[in-house]
């Protein structure tokens, strides 16, 4: 039995792996599934200041080995949040951590800071990098000015975690990440998804009502490897690694290219119990491995 | 209605135990399990784990067919359109399908003692009316089928639904029943309804939808909206409604066509 | 039988299929497939001034529903395709192009220079964006003035039909294709491959020599088919699409969203006659859609 | 050399005449067509198109094993390793199996009427040896077999080697011939080889290079560098020659040890 303790940043976790916003509802959907406590941590889904009714269906268009969305951050905002799920998931042992979206740095700030009061949130992921909504954060998370705008202004009213999630949609995924390092953010999940397109070529119309949207899965993993593995390179704060994660293999890849954690997405649409067989497959794979800890294998790349 | 949110919901390899080919463009596949099947609702659908087809990724939601507790199995009536679909068509008896089930809402439950209920299915879209219409008459209601296709060959099920209560037919070429589309049915003025759920494709669904409202008939749909999770975790499938939009996978995908914004 | 006759900037095409530079050879390695005379155009091996060895191997990477390489621009040099290579494919009754890659906008203009003398060469693809060699032209590609520094210094010396051939790897790719477009270019070909990793964590090792690679296949198309969409509304020279082509309905889907003319590429490596498989395709597509020419799919999307 | 330049390659579908499971990580498969299949020189290569495999989206090169004129059958032996060859066991009679062929150079032919030949196989890397073995014999040479394989159950068509010359064996647990690898049989210290062709797993060629070149004994070995278009288009699969970086489906995957770079 290796030992799967991860620390990001003060926040511990049993196991390096998470579930990705957006993906796992708020954990109960899944309940049924798997024993929620017993992954690392839960990233529930984007959160707003005010309540958004996200893009008109579609939404959702298959893709090879992945899928597009444009959900476009549909929640019913911060206060919401607050009163009615929050106490229904405070219990459940494990992190819980709130996707922040926002339209300008003051909301973000305001919302980061409702949630700063709320005990059993350990940590904020803030979504700087939301291609599917005009002011979903994707203008923020392209350019380093505007992530540092949105962290400094969130990290002066946030006191715990502070992970930032940056875009792969970018010339240099490691300015934007140096800059928001530099900013106060006290890690950084990667990556958000690329922006794509699909067209149904009979009614020659987009598959999304927005026309563009989000890839996601297995198809988007060797862009995610390789923005894991320079932001790795390029900044000192811990690195959490996403982006078509199916399995335990594909974990250990993240985590060789110098994540210390991983968030699993889209594969949860694929098989409901996903999150778990990785961490059991992370440990079984250490173990078969001879590694004692996740720590032999996080960053210990031949190249 | 049920108290469907106690429903637990399972993720099991189910063995197909028979498959049939009603016509050629359909599939029925009857999966069973060693232990009993779980408890399962008239207008529930499964998430079907598709395998050895390159081009599906994500699960393929099917509607409950039927559930025969007697031989223990559970019913899918796929229509075979894309790739996901031809997959499951060339699955054979003894092979192993992944089942994320049951999911969403189903219809309601009978509201009065022999109250008479229109049953309007079109295409595939049958397909739950089966194991719904046994429920009704199990339960103290009438169930009455309207079923309309394109021609008689895509008329599914035929004799199970006349086991379960009259049976009136449209086709589009008059090869079965009256010519043209379930709402042009001479049933439909010559008999009562307390109340219709219908299933099948859109047009036809808005059709009925718009003929219950004007004869002010209590009217449920069920929605067939794409969908990533089926667990209302993605927010892919959401439907416009009343209350905004919900998820077709979990507040769905039956709905009154009073909680919907259609144009109707 | 409708009309695929196409025009790019000049260059006169029987139909709007071509095959991509790096995939196809020079063509000839094809003939015992197809008919190299029944496709719109072959765009053969990158070419540079100077003789180039490319990478070690291995060079590549299977990926899900796509492939990574770090080829490197290996070939023999513009002296050696003048007098060795031109002479073997001068006379084949098609458009051949040369894909032309250098190291400093000098090396880009003289090589062009060269292959401006070959009379049956009636164009080039500027590769400002190879993500495989350290000086192989991302770093132009990525930014509007190193991108218009090379696109200036081969458009003084270039006479015939200029095309550029954009990275997704930036930004706002539609940024680089007007920079491209004011110096010179007269069409821009999208998209070159996007950057990825692959690891093999047996190994614990890159699967690739280099580390990172450019990743091409279906895996891609989306990203393709927005990149196409967005610079087809961007600039005013035809766009050529290109990224995980596979069939006839992906290449409408290309030309739905503004492509001119499309590019088969990694395709051509799982089935080798599959570009005129999909020149046929367009072809019947067309004639079963009641549509007389390519023009009247060109852009023509419900948005 | 065979004029290899001027050998036409096919894509072609072949039907799978007769499968067959040497052993639990080996098939056999045996393709046909209708028409008689193209010529094919020992040594060279296929592409395969696997179908129903999600997760292989390129061909997959097999070295050709043997081709039986008589049934007009091109022999693929296969090791199941990842998906896509484990896609291609689950292959039956009547399936189609789209080939790219024949490609590559293959092995060298007879250079002197009575010359002995000693072709030194590993693993699944014996497949091609036993075609070309057999047109050494058939053209005048004298083909010596050394075989190694980690046990007797990895040892494969050892009667079909033994009909055409000696075959002498080593295995690494001695479950079969003499114990260790093929370097250190004693046949290489008791015969005299005119030269040597091997094919195998890396380790094991360079060994057998290594031999051959401290008793000056030409040798060949054959390559297997992953590759994508297996026509020497994409230049993925090169190997570092005295000429520089060649394609080893082109100009492989047969090479002369003086042309290669080995530290030996």
């Amino acid at each position: 039995m290796a030992n799967l303790k991860t620390t990001i940043a003060g926040l511990e976790m049993k196991n390096p792996v998470m579930t990705a916003s957006g993906t796992f509802g708020y954990g109960i959907e899944f309940a049924d599934f798997i024993n929620l406590e017993d992954i690392g941590g839960i990233i529930v889904k984007g959160t707003t200041l005010k309540p958004r009714e996200g893009n008109d269906y579609p939404r959702m268009a298959e893709t090879a080995s992945g899928m597009l969305n444009c959900v476009g951050l549909q929640n019913k905002g911060v206060d919401y949040f607050c009163e009615h799920i929050y106490p229904q998931i405070k219990d459940i042992n494990t992190n819980m951590i709130v996707n922040v979206s926002g339209s300008c740095p003051e909301d973000y700030a305001e919302c980061a800071a409702r949630i700063n009061e709320l005990d059993h949130i350990p940590a904020i992921e803030l979504n700087i990098s939301c291609p599917n909504v005009r002011q979903g954060g994707m203008a923020f998370g392209v350019t380093c000015e505007g992530a540092q705008s949105v962290v400094r202004a969130v990290r002066e009213v946030y006191r715990k975690t502070l992970i930032v999630k940056l875009s792969p949609n970018v010339t240099s995924i490691s300015d934007i990440a140096r800059s928001v390092e530099d900013a106060g953010a006290d890690a950084v999940s990667l990556i958000n998804t690329l922006m794509g397109m699909s067209i149904d070529i009979e009614k020659r119309r987009p598959r999304l009502s927005i026309s563009t949207g989000g890839l996601s899965g297995p198809a988007v993993k060797p862009v995610a490897v390789r923005c894991v593995w320079q932001v790795s390179k390029a900044v000192n704060i811990p690195v959490i690694g996403l982006g078509g994660i199916m399995n335990e293999r594909d974990a250990i890849e993240f985590m060789l290219a110098g994540a210390s954690a991983v968030e699993i997405g889209t594969a949860n649409f694929v098989d409901p119990a996903v999150s778990v067989k990785v961490a059991n497959g992370i440990n079984d794979w250490l173990d078969s491995h001879g590694c004692k800890s996740v720590a032999e294998i996080v960053g210990q790349l031949n190249c | 209605m049920y108290n469907l949110t106690d429903m637990k919901k399972y993720i099991k390899d189910l063995k197909v135990a028979e498959v049939e080919y009603p016509h050629a463009r359909y599939v029925l596949l009857k999966l069973t399990a060693d232990e009993p099947l779980p408890e399962m609702m008239p207008g529930q659908f499964v998430e079907v784990k598709v395998e050895n087809s390159p081009s599906t990724f994500l699960r393929r939601p099917i509607s409950i067919n039927y559930v025969d507790r007697n031989s223990n199995q559970l019913w899918l009536l796929v229509q075979t359109v894309g790739e996901g679909t031809k997959a499951l068509a060339r699955l054979q008896e003894g092979d192993i399908l992944n089942v994320v089930f049951p999911l969403g809402n189903g219809f309601s439950p009978v509201c009065r003692e022999g109250e008479q209920v229109l049953l309007v299915g079109g295409g595939v879209g049958v397909a739950p009316l089966l194991m719904y219409g046994e429920y009704l008459k199990e339960n103290g209601a009438k169930p009455v089928f309207l079923l309309g296709a394109r021609s008689k060959a895509d008329l599914l099920e035929l004799d199970l639904f006349r086991q379960i209560g009259d049976v009136y037919i449209t086709t589009e070429d008059a090869s079965e029943g009256e010519k043209g589309f379930v709402t042009q049915h001479s049933v439909l003025n010559r008999e009562h309804f307390d109340r219709i759920s219908t299933c099948g494709p859109k047009p036809m669904m808005m059709a009925v939808a718009k003929f219950a409202k004007a004869n002010d008939i209590p009217c449920e749909v069920s929605l067939e909206n794409m969908m990533a999770c089926g667990l209302g975790a993605c927010l892919c499938c959401v439907e416009k409604t009343v209350k905004g939009n919900v998820c077709v996978c979990k507040e769905g995908p039956v709905f009154n066509i009073e909680e919907l914004t259609w144009q109707i």
